[in-house]
């Protein structure tokens, strides 16, 4: 748990996000916001999915356990998805997992969804600054952080 | 029987698209280039837009794909000299210069370039800078083969002195002997896409182009903006190599003039290409840059252009209503330039600048002109290719079709939709020999990488300065090399080009490499094309993954280079976690239902299923009113004066009367399934049509005049939109002729906050509704009230009809619009001139409002529900890409046209619809098209058979068997993982992006 | 239409400044002579671009320049038109017409126009010079004291420099092979300027003549906008020329 | 004034026998035909010229035509790297205000705002002398120098020909 902290000082620590975006619609948002030039912190590391719907519970609690700051999964905006009711899933999918989160003390900002289509460059832009700035506030994750600390031994 | 073959004249934009649309349905195509590689001036090109794209990152794919194409005969350096026979049986005969250089020898090293003693003008860059006697014309060229210039090459011209690059060939394929050779091709129809010129502003003194150095054409400039121009992409000027602050554009040098230039048309193209420019130069130079552009009408009049300019003001782009009749040099600095303009107050202004830049127009190639006397084909007053109004690709000859600038000035989109229509004519006839002069790819052996350990291979990709600017390519590139499985790792400047895309093969079979990676930009646009380089390298298509270290990381970390840096290592280790735990995915393939579904009975409608009913394939068109003909009836003519009506007759009674057309009236959508090849749609009336393709064609609607906009329609009488005008004409109104005066507004509705972009055809159909009204009654005073004439193209000719008729243009703009009032029953019109910035007051007998056309939105929206296709802010259907793909939707199988795709003339409609037949009928000229291979899979022993994975399956692809465990139909399934997210019991997986995959790629971000 | 004060306070330099314009009817009379007498007069053409008003160096002179112009005139102000003295800033040197896009020559309507003011109305010593113009010559020297100058200033030279004294000025030689026209300035103000340009022709060794009527190669009249007096005097110039035989006229400028 | 004769035969249909011509173009042609022999050898303190493109004379007269005979006459009477060329020029220069009757109008004040540009174009290029070969040019281009505060000197062409004219 330490080495996370020690290791970056509070005011330079940048957070580490993943973001699972849906094919169709996210990640082609977030190219269009690449190819408009839209400039956004490079905090996410964008996975690619084919349907938000794709994205289960055990993935983002994996994903946090392996050490992710803030985790954000994008996909299109209800009635768009190319996979006619994947998001429909996700959305619902998402609503319970939040109780499940702060049941077990994950502060809220952590977790983020959100809908953007292809044509939403901007959008997306906006997207990433706010959940990246979200998480700064709240600091380095150390909830679930299972890091096997074999740096820490040797 | 007819030749199962198509000549394609001209390798440009336009050329490549109708040879690849055509060898993809099912014809041998023989492309014939002039110059030593295709690409033509969109190769010239640093970003297009209004997407921003880099040119190179859009056309080489296409490019690529058509020089590896087993049906298309590219023969480059080669020219059409004579063509006999008619419609089906074509005798052509092309003369193919000589190379020089054997092209199955060169493996394009470059080292006879470098070792060449003789320097030339280098043409490719607009003459600015040299490049060799033995050269390559530009660093992506398809075929990537060097050639001798014989103009210039010592050899060549003394025989038996220099010869370097001879000896220093390491192939041995320089042969000074080489001979020209005719090719004698026998060909069913003939497409000629021969492009354009831009106009020399030479002969124009008062410009200064050729005496002043820093006055430069924008082909020019656009070298220089391009990273593989002279200067590498920084703007230097000529003069000192200075890095230019200021800069202006000067629009329309040679067009729409007919005193000095001679050119009377609009060449469409300028204003957006030099907006364009503007921002892009911005965005080259980093700190303080003012771009200023001198224009007449700023004519953004195409999908997304409008938005386009509003976001160039926003950036700081200078717009001066004013054009300049001199530039002269500044007295004071040594090269910069001195304008004197006037604004529209009158006011004189002066201003100095680093550079200008003419927007020049384009012209007739000659070369063209030469081809179309050779074939007997009509030319225009301007010099282009004669089209008919109802048939844009058609020339004056039978069996030849046109494409492209050559017929009238236009962008690349309207290029690129014309060539798809010219390949639907072209092989309208030759239908029934499809697939008989053609050959099929046959894919090296699949090698079984089952049981070996991963070998991956990392390409990182610099993409000229795009991504190098800001990520340090090579420390990605060796970064790569140190992670676990990674065998090898190589850092190119253009992983796409055709060169590196051949080295990739080699490499993947020399290194034995069972994964690949490539760390470039988006998969969404280029995966296919790496994809299917695997298979050409004896590999599975899908052990393969991309890092978007380009749109998702150098484009929009542009100041943070270190942070981009460790960005990009993160993504290529994500990127070889996950294609670690890939495996070889079988290619499922979809029988392919050999129908078509054409949705709208409107013009383009009709020309879509007609297309489709030419070709022998059954089409049902369906209509939700009761007649067929939809917006095109209520129009009267087009601006050269040809009535609609009798075209929309014949065309309906054609439609109705062809035996494989069904036309169902007052129907609807009721469920539509499925996806390409196979799709099912229920109508209103409950009967079911299986079909393979689908075309969209529900067109628009006039914008009902209302709020601040509506200038009393609907409450004075004498106030009406020019639809109802039109109705006057073709009822024949008698009482049109005794107006004394009529007033016209413009942009009602359109070019405003609720609707922010520019209904493209209502000036011109405005203009030519008050040169309608001037033959009526020559006396009538008319006046328009504008804010840009928006006249594009050989539209500009009404405009000067008009003004010569005595039309009076007054122009108004959002802060001071008219002002309409009544009283008793008399229209008052106050607006304001702002030449001699007097107050002007009307009282004409007539009003005319050019209402905005906007989309059928409830049926476009509740359409694009059933189909799963994407709709713009505005509720236009969103096309694949704006440029390239402007007739296909992202979701394979379904095409649009008319104006559901956005605003346009009848005969751009025409052409669309043409298009999206012939692109459509590539499907339906297959008997199976590939389906997906990402398919969910069962582990039996796992499942529970709780079913909730049958519950979330939108395709229902998923079912019990008889002893209760589930089971995937594999062509049924989208491999979207809904069941696999679902399953409590991770019994279901998805093939290659299953849970571990997935979590190998998170993990991978936290080394 | 009301009528501005301008900065130097004489009434004369008062500009008529537009406020309000009714088009209805729209009666642009001045337009529709112009394009009746003119064929190819294009004023209809004019896209309103300003190329011309930003080439034109008489712009935001009287509060006008050749846009303004043209658009008057298309508005049918033509009051306005016949009374500005722009006419009189604007030297028809057709600069505009040089890169306007619709090829528009707004000095002819400037020429039509000057020739349409009443002479009384006109600028006097302008309108004088067309005046003497058509009697003789633009400063009304009679012909017989050009004789005498050219003789006298000849004699001079001779008499003063010795490498001159062959040098000739032939006046009224039938059949020269080259006919000279003059300027009335230097006869009248600087006569030893002439000498220059006889000297150059002697030392050519050609066969030249002024003559002693209607030698004055000027024609205020084109200035002063009469088409009849510009006429007049350019077939007088013609008549003369002809009568002396000479095949080539030589213009001093 | 070869305009208002030019133009005047043409327009009014005026019947001739005798072709017009610009003495300017024959001061050219005698000069390279070697009958007129000058040598720039007088300019010894490098005296610096341009030149002014009379309207009526080059772009509504006989066009750059005219305009290169006159500055290959200058060069040769004053010696080439005596000569500076302005911007604009030729067909497209400047009109110095002077023409079309406004030296005789008495509209001063607009006849000087009419020749702003044209003196600061010929002050830009710092020369001693300018050439006018055109009466109303010399009057007005000599005034503006004036009135601006111009050190040039206006002059005719013949004065500098027989400068330099070699017996």
């Amino acid at each position: 748990m330490t080495s996370k902290t020690n290791e970056t000082s509070q005011t330079n620590w940048e957070p580490k996000i993943i973001a699972f975006l849906c094919n169709w619609c996210s990640y082609a948002g977030a190219d269009l916001a690449g190819v408009s030039r839209f400039q956004y912190p490079p905090n996410i590391r964008i996975v690619r999915v084919p349907c938000s719907g794709r994205v289960s519970e055990n993935m983002i609690l994996s994903a946090l356990k392996s050490g992710a700051d803030g985790i954000l999964v994008s996909g299109c905006h209800p009635g768009d998805c190319h996979y006619i009711s994947g998001n429909y899933f996700a959305r619902r999918r998402f609503a319970l997992l939040g109780n499940l989160l702060d049941f077990i003390g994950i502060e809220p900002g952590r977790v983020n969804f959100s809908w953007v289509s292809a044509a939403e460059g901007e959008q997306f832009a906006e997207v990433v600054r706010t959940v990246t700035e979200k998480v700064k506030e709240l600091g380095p994750a150390t909830r679930l952080v299972k890091k096997i600390e074999a740096m820490q031994a040797a | 029987m007819p030749k199962g073959s198509v000549l394609v004249v001209g390798g440009g934009i336009s050329g490549v698209q109708a040879a690849l649309d055509l060898a993809n349905s099912g014809f041998l195509v023989h492309l014939v280039e002039r110059t030593t590689a295709i690409g033509g001036k969109m190769s010239q090109l640093d970003k297009t837009f209004p997407t921003n794209d880099c040119s190179a990152c859009i056309l080489s794919p296409k490019l690529v794909e058509c020089g590896r194409h087993l049906n298309i005969n590219l023969l480059t350096l080669s020219d059409l000299v004579s063509l006999e026979g008619e419609p089906g049986n074509f005798k052509a005969v092309v003369r193919q210069r000589p190379r020089y250089v054997d092209p199955t020898k060169c493996i394009a090293c470059g080292l006879c370039a470098e070792k060449c003693p003789k320097k030339v003008t280098n043409d490719f860059n607009m003459g600015i800078g040299k490049r060799k006697a033995a050269y390559l014309s530009y660093p992506q060229a398809v075929p990537l083969k060097y050639a001798l210039d014989p103009a210039h090459c010592i050899w060549i011209n003394k025989p038996g002195r220099c010869g370097v690059c001879a000896k220093e060939c390491p192939a041995g394929a320089i042969n000074f002997d080489d001979t020209a050779r005719d090719h004698v091709l026998e060909v069913g129809s003939v497409v000629l896409a021969p492009g354009f010129s831009r106009f020399n502003p030479t002969p124009l003194d008062f410009t200064g182009y050729g005496r002043l150095p820093n006055v430069v054409t924008t082909m020019e400039f656009e070298r220089f903006l391009s990273p593989s121009g002279p200067c590498m992409g920084h703007l230097e000027r000529p003069s000192d190599g200075k890095e230019p602050k200021k800069i202006a554009w000067l629009q329309c040098v040679g067009s729409r003039d007919i005193n000095r230039a001679g050119h009377p048309y609009c060449s469409s193209i300028c204003c957006m290409f030099a907006l364009k420019q503007a921002v892009i130069a911005k965005e080259h130079s980093h700190g303080d840059f003012e771009p200023s552009i001198f224009y007449m009408d700023m004519r953004t009049h195409g999908k997304g252009f409008e938005n386009y300019y509003t976001r160039a003001r926003e950036e700081g782009v200078h717009f001066h209503r004013a054009r300049v009749h001199s530039i002269i040099p500044s007295p004071d600095n040594q090269g910069n330039l001195k304008i004197r303009y006037v604004n529209e107050q009158g006011k004189v202004n002066f201003e100095e600048f680093d550079m200008v830049v003419l927007s020049t127009g384009l012209e007739p190639y000659r070369h063209t002109i030469e081809l179309a006397s050779m074939l007997g084909l009509e030319l225009d007053a301007d010099n282009f290719v004669r089209t008919d109004s109802f048939n844009p690709v058609a020339t004056s000859r039978p069996g030849i079709y046109v494409c492209g600038a050559a017929s009238e000035p236009k962008d690349i989109p309207q290029s690129v939709v014309e060539a798809s229509a010219a390949a639907a004519e072209a092989s309208r006839i030759l239908a029934p020999v499809r697939w008989t002069e053609t050959s099929k790819k046959v894919y090296p052996a699949e090698q079984n990488i089952y049981a070996q350990a991963p070998r991956i291979g990392v390409f990182v990709c610099h993409c000229g300065i795009n991504i190098a600017s800001v990520v340090d390519v090579a420390a990605v590139s060796a970064y790569a090399g140190t992670l676990p499985d990674v065998v090898f790792s190589q850092a190119n400047l253009f992983t796409c080009s055709q060169d590196t895309i051949n080295q990739m093969i080699s490499i993947i079979k020399e290194q034995d490499l069972n994964r690949v990676v490539v760390a470039s930009c988006s998969p969404r646009t280029h995966e296919p094309l790496f994809q299917e380089t695997l298979r050409d390298a004896g590999l599975n298509k899908f052990l393969f993954e991309m890092a978007n270290i380009r749109d998702q990381d150098s484009w929009v970390h542009q100041r943070e280079p270190e942070k981009a840096t460790t960005k990009a290592k993160d993504l290529v280790r994500m990127a070889v976690a996950r294609v670690r735990g890939e495996g070889a995915l079988p290619y499922n393939t979809v029988a392919v239902t050999k129908a078509a579904l054409v949705i709208g009975g409107g013009v383009s409608g009709m020309t879509s299923a007609l297309a489709f009913a030419e070709q022998g394939y059954p089409v049902t068109l369906i209509e939700q009113s009761d007649m067929l003909g939809g917006n095109g009836r209520k129009v009267f003519r087009n601006w050269k004066g040809v009535e609609f009506l009798p075209f929309i007759n014949d065309l309906t009674a054609r439609v109705a009367s062809h035996p494989h057309i069904t036309v169902k009236y007052n129907t609807e959508i009721k469920e539509a399934s499925g996806s390409v090849g196979k799709f099912s749609t229920t109508f209103s009336d409950g009967r079911t049509f299986e079909h393979g393709v689908t075309v969209m064609a529900v067109g628009g609607e006039p914008y009902k005049p209302e709020g601040q906009w509506r200038f009393l329609h609907g409450v004075n009488p004498n106030v009406h939109t020019l639809l109802e005008l039109d109705k006057k004409f073709i009822d024949d109104d008698p009482t049109l002729k005794n107006i004394k005066q009529a007033v016209f507004i413009h942009c009602v509705g359109s070019r405003i906050a609720e609707r922010p972009y520019c209904s493209r055809v209502c000036c011109t159909h405005a203009i030519d509704s008050a040169v309608k009204l001037k033959e009526m009654n020559p006396d009538m005073d008319v006046f328009m009230l504008y804010r840009d004439v928006r006249t594009y193209g050989q539209r500009e000719r009404i405009y000067q009809e008009a003004r010569a008729k005595g039309v009076v243009f007054i122009r108004y703009d959002l802060e001071r619009l008219p002002q309409v009032s009544e009283k008793e029953g008399r229209l008052i019109i106050k607006c304001h001139d702002p030449i001699i910035d007097a107050h002007v007051v009307i009282q004409p007998d007539m009003l005319v409002l050019a209402t905005a056309i906007q989309p059928r939105r409830q049926s476009s929206t509740s359409l694009a529900k059933f189909f799963k296709c994407a709709i713009d802010s505005q509720g236009f259907l969103m096309e694949a890409h704006m440029k390239l793909r402007p007739v296909d939707f992202a979701t394979e199988g379904v095409f649009l046209a008319g104006l559901c795709h956005y605003p346009k003339s009848m005969e751009e409609s025409i052409a669309q619809a043409k298009a999206a037949a012939a692109r459509a009928s590539i499907i339906l000229a297959h008997d199976a098209v590939p389906a997906e291979s990402v398919t969910a899979v069962v582990t039996a022993a796992k499942c529970t058979g709780c079913g909730l994975c049958t519950e979330v399956c939108a395709y229902n692809a998923v079912s019990l068997d008889d002893n209760g465990i589930s089971v995937v139909n594999t062509s049924m399934c989208k491999g979207c993982g809904a069941c696999v997210a679902g399953c409590r019991s991770d019994a279901v997986t998805l093939k290659n992006i299953g849970n571990e995959q997935i979590m190998a790629t998170v993990d991978a971000a936290f080394e | 239409m009301r009528l501005q004060p301008s900065a130097t306070g004489n009434f004369l330099h008062w500009r008529y400044v537009m406020t309000e314009i009714d088009l209805s009817p729209l009666r642009a009379d001045l337009k529709k002579l112009f394009q009746e007498k003119l064929p190819n007069a294009r004023i209809d053409y004019c896209l309103t671009c300003g190329l011309c008003a930003s080439g034109c160096p008489a712009s935001d002179i009287e509060g006008m320049d050749p846009r303004k112009f043209i658009r008057y005139l298309a508005l049918g102000q033509d009051d306005l038109l016949r009374n500005t003295n722009w006419l009189y800033s604007c030297s028809i040197c057709q600069r505009c017409e040089y890169a306007c896009p619709m090829g528009i020559n707004v000095g002819r309507f400037v020429y039509e126009l000057k020739g349409m003011r009443p002479k009384e109305l006109r600028p006097k010593n302008l309108q004088k010079s067309c005046e003497l113009q058509k009697e003789s010559n633009s400063t009304g020297i009679p012909n017989a004291d050009f004789v005498w100058v050219v003789g006298d200033v000849l004699e001079e030279t001779k008499a003063n420099e010795p490498e001159w004294t062959d040098l000739t000025a032939p006046i009224d030689k039938v059949g020269a092979q080259f006919y000279l026209n003059q300027n009335a300035k230097e006869p009248t103000v600087e006569p030893e300027e002439m000498v220059f340009l006889w000297k150059i022709l002697h030392a050519v060794g050609i066969d030249w003549t002024y003559s002693s009527e209607w030698w004055d190669g000027a024609n205020y009249c084109l200035f002063s906008g009469d088409p009849k007096d510009w006429e007049y005097v350019t077939r007088k110039q013609a008549e003369t020329v002809d009568a002396l035989g000479c095949p080539t006229y030589i213009n001093t400028e | 004034m070869l305009f208002s004769t030019l133009e005047g035969l043409k327009r009014f249909k005026i019947p001739h026998n005798f072709n017009v011509v610009s003495i300017i173009s024959l001061y050219a042609q005698w000069i390279r035909e070697g009958r007129l022999k000058v040598s720039p050898a007088w300019n010894t303190e490098g005296l610096k010229f341009t030149v002014q493109d009379p309207c009526k004379l080059v772009r509504q007269g006989l066009g750059d035509p005219v305009a290169d005979d006159l500055r290959f006459v200058i060069k040769q009477v004053c010696g080439e790297e005596n000569f500076v060329e302005v911007w604009p020029n030729k067909s497209n220069n400047y009109c110095c205000g002077g023409g079309g009757g406004a030296l005789q109008a008495g509209f001063t004040e607009n006849r000087r705002k009419h020749g702003l540009m044209k003196f600061e174009q010929l002050h830009a290029t710092g020369a001693d002398v300018v050439i006018t070969p055109c009466h109303n040019c010399h009057t007005q281009i000599k005034d503006l120098a004036a009135h601006y505060g111009g050190k040039w000197q206006a002059t005719h062409l013949w004065n500098w020909i027989v400068k330099a004219m070699v017996r």
